[in-house]
């Protein structure tokens, strides 16, 4: 949601998803740090629903548990692939859980 | 391609070759747009030709100069002479490695380059004029088109540039020697960035301004620190005093007269004077009218939120199109109607344009100030380091100047930045990142910044503003 | 302060006031910890007295004569001499102003300072033998307490530090007269940082590395750069080769002798020997045993992600706690103990610790490398933009190493970047903010960079990586 002055805080990939999706970026409201509006804020209200209160950090989550399905589902077609790419997508997870905004992280800790 | 009656038919033509033109047109190719690009002159427009690239060059290579001549007190003695005509050829080859390096960059993209002077014969076609006697004409019919003509110094009353005493920019930049004295007529960034360079080369130099002040738009603590250095250089100020004329004097220089607010005339000697008090966008010689376009009272081509005109599927960016006039704004926006041309979601979509001055030290902006940050309805939080407290700048001998973050109070937010000091037009990529972003003072503060670097004086300032920086005070 | 038997009481000791120790202290304080800072030395500890600020105000004196003396073909032409003695005093006086800076900033957080050696007598409990004669001692009784007793040089066999002609980096970074010649036994950091600038003040620099390359850690690549660099200042390097020992010459020289894998002999004479080959913990003067303590391998003291060691209320930070050795990183470790101290909810969940090596020309790099990311389980997209494309960098006359940028292929997040080449250590800052914020490949891209900048070259090498580079060919 735009802050007082009007403005809407999100970074440049979320508001270029934003115009592809088609979704007003005014209309949503951000569920980061101070209610930054990320890329799963602007998913959800493409896919109608207002988006509940949620932090950046579920989301990441979400998305890397779809990430792991993906995987598993690519995983069953590739058996034979060098790496398993369970243990991949579970890396994935790993990393994607803590590529949140340090003032994410913080908000997550307290 | 077909000569004559027949026009050559381009999905996209771009007018003016400058960092707004040659970008879009390179973007607009890459994303399978067939694209001819025009040019009258050189490749590289203003910027590279006799702007950004020359003045930059000239700045770097009297610092290295002055630098080492002002090092006594680092053990440094160094006797030191410059070679202008020297430098000037030096510059001149940088300048031809990177107008060059733009033409091999158009044609591998597959632009199409013609050189010429463009102007419109509708409003989907444009008559080229090749240069050179004898090259004829052609018609180029295009679906769309990008003005991209950029912009020319503004020539004022009794100062004309073609004789020879006075001066724009790029003729000052072509000098093949250092002037015994010079008026600078305008303190403005690039009158600023060139007397200083000036002085340091040991030219006495008189800056006169019609305002009250350098370097209009900036805040009150930021210029100082510039004029004052300026000052110490030996560049003399004289504010309120609008350039009436010239006339030769007995001594092959010149006087220059200046008449302030009340009518009072003032008159300067020196060898040369130096116009710099602003550039016209260049529409003039377009012939808008067959395409249906018309300048705004500003003169420039006004624009939507995707760089296109009025006009359907005609577009504007650059020095031509509303906004500062800076290079990087000028290539933003060419990618961006590149983008849309090419059917992309893209659009102006950027929170800020960074801005730097060259000056001794150098300025650099992004965003807001605290003053816009409250006209705009916030309140702001505000944070600052002093350099005289960074550990780096100490090494460097050069402390003077601060990095000031302007964040929103509620949120913490990063709203804004103004940094001078050294290597301010370097360190205001982070803040612009984080203005862009949506970062907070907290992001930047729990960032681990390098020691020891300039740098940590942004995380300083974003420390300072959260009421818990380590190497000031928090008051 | 009660003296005698009874102790002295505080909430927390901080043992150590290099950047680890005195940025916990002043940020206790500030939280309002009761805090007391022992020292035996100087406040600053080995960065401000004897490492990263010495080492960098004499390389960028050095580089500023160096410079203006090789400019010649910028027009710059200087008969530069160096005052070796001149430099020192200068770059004494600039820690002495750093480290009285220091001293004010705990005195007005309201940090404790206590001067003198401290070892534990307990699990809670100091003593401290104040320096001087005639001083005598004190008990301080910590409720927490903070291990920031940093690193010394490692010396090795048949090279002892206070035999005359070797050198440790704090005898070398005082030394008054620029050597003729000197053996450097060691490549890493500060053996090259330091070879560079005698090399160009002069010095006639041998550098003998046991292991096949200087700098271990970084990228063959990013090496190249500065090797080379090195190599044209007149260099030598010989790799493979072990210090053995030193002798006394005719000429009031040395000999050093050293070994191949082969057992074969070589030597080398100089004027001096530099051994830089490393720096241990500082944990063998304190008494570990009797807080319970204990060095882990690697002579470190292990902490948990508070930065807690395993005895409760004992913190271990900096040099001695796991981790690279970097001021910064002392200093963001001793922020976050002090939050913990405090009672906040901090922790060392930084995504990457910057490291800038301050050669010619610099280098700097974060987070990971696309063969970390690889191992990692990453796709990694890589972008890569060469300085020699930059026009700020060609206006520099100083255009070689490049931008690199490391992201997951599948998200485009950003995760390491290296970068070698001018202002690498400042540059890094913007893309250790974009790894820590999560940023993207397309937020990079998408920020406006000023122009004409270094920084330009971070954008370039984002959008190189998402294969739409505009100055670079995208392949
Ligand atoms: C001394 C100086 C220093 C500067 N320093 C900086 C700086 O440090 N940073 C910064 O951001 N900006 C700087 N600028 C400003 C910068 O140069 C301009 O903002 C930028 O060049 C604008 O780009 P553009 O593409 O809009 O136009 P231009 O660069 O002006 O290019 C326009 C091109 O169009 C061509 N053209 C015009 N009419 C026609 C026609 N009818 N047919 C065919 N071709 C035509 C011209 O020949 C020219 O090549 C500086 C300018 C000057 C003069
Ligand atoms: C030549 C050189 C150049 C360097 N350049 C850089 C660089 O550019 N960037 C970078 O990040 N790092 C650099 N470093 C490394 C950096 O200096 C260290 O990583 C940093 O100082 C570690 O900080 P610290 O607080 O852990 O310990 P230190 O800075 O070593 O401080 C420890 C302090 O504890 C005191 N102490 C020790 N024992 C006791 C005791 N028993 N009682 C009381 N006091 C005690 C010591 O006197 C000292 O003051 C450089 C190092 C050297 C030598």
């Amino acid at each position: 949601a735009p802050s007082s002055s009007g403005r809407t805080f999100a970074p440049p990939s979320v508001r270029r998803l934003a115009r592809e999706l088609g979704v007003d970026l005014s209309t949503v409201s951000g569920s980061g740090p101070s209610g930054r509006v990320t890329e799963g804020d602007v998913r959800q209200a493409a896919e109608g629903g207002e988006r509940e209160d949620e932090s950046e950090l579920t989301d990441a989550v979400e998305r890397v548990e779809e990430d792991a399905e993906d995987a598993v589902e690519r995983m069953d077609e590739e058996v034979e692939a060098e790496v398993p790419l369970g243990e991949q997508a579970a890396e994935h997870a790993e990393r994607e859980k803590t590529l949140a905004a340090p003032a994410t992280r913080k908000l997550a800790a307290d | 391609m077909v000569v004559g009656d027949v026009a050559t038919g381009t999905e996209l033509a771009v007018v003016g070759a400058g960092p707004g033109g040659y970008v879009a047109a390179i973007r607009a190719a890459q994303l399978g747009v067939d694209t001819t690009l025009i040019e009258k002159d050189e490749l590289g427009g203003t910027c590279l030709n006799v702007g950004c690239i020359p003045s930059k060059a000239l700045i770097h290579a009297t610092n290295v100069g002055y630098e080492a001549d002002t090092a006594e007190e680092m053990g440094i003695h160094a006797d030191v002479k410059v070679d202008m005509e020297q430098m000037v050829d030096w510059k001149d080859g940088v300048v031809d490695q990177l107008t060059s390096g733009v033409e091999k960059l158009c044609k591998a993209n597959g632009v199409n380059i013609v050189h010429g002077r463009a102007e419109f014969a509708g409003e989907n076609r444009l008559r080229v004029a090749h240069g050179g006697e004898g090259q004829g004409s052609e018609t180029i019919e295009f679906e769309q088109c990008v003005v991209a003509t950029g912009s020319r110094p503004i020539e004022i009353p009794g100062f004309a540039y073609d004789d020879d005493p006075v001066l724009d920019s790029t003729q000052l930049l072509a000098l093949e020697q250092v002037p015994r004295s010079l008026v600078v007529v305008g303190g403005g960034y690039i009158g600023m960035e060139l007397s200083t360079i000036l002085a340091k080369m040991g030219c006495d130099v008189t800056v006169v301004e019609m305002m009250d002040d350098i370097l209009p738009g900036y805040e009150e603590d930021v210029k100082r620190v510039v004029r004052k250095r300026a000052e110490e250089l030996g560049v003399d100020f004289y504010f309120g005093q609008a350039a009436k004329g010239w006339e030769r004097a007995d001594d092959a220089g010149i006087v220059v007269t200046t008449e302030n607010e009340d009518g009072e005339e003032s008159t300067f000697d020196a060898e040369k004077a130096f116009v710099a008090v602003g550039r016209q966008p260049v529409l003039d010689t377009l012939n808008l009218d067959a395409a249906g376009l018309e300048p705004n009272e500003q003169g420039r081509l006004e624009t939507d939120h995707t760089g296109e005109t009025n006009v359907d599927g005609i577009f504007a960016i650059g020095d031509v199109a509303p906004g500062p006039q800076l290079a990087h704004k000028a290539s933003k926006e060419g990618q961006v109607v590149a983008e849309v041309v090419a059917g992309e979601p893209a659009a102006m979509d950027y929170q800020a344009v960074p801005a730097a001055v060259f000056t001794d030290p150098e300025i650099a902006t992004v965003g807001l100030t605290q003053a816009e940050a409250e006209e705009e309805g916030f309140t702001p939080a505000v944070g600052k380091f002093p350099f005289s407290a960074s550990g780096r700048a100490l090494t460097t001998n050069d402390h003077e100047g601060f990095v000031r973050i302007v964040a929103d109070g509620d949120s913490g937010f990063i709203l804004g930045a103004q940094i001078v000091g050294p290597e301010a037009s370097e360190l205001i990529a982070e803040l612009g990142l984080a203005v862009e972003m949506g970062a907070t003072l907290e992001d930047i503060a729990a960032t681990i910044h390098t020691h020891p670097t300039l740098s940590e004086g942004v995380m300083e300032a974003a420390e300072h503003a959260l009421g818990h920086a380590i190497h000031t005070l928090n008051r």
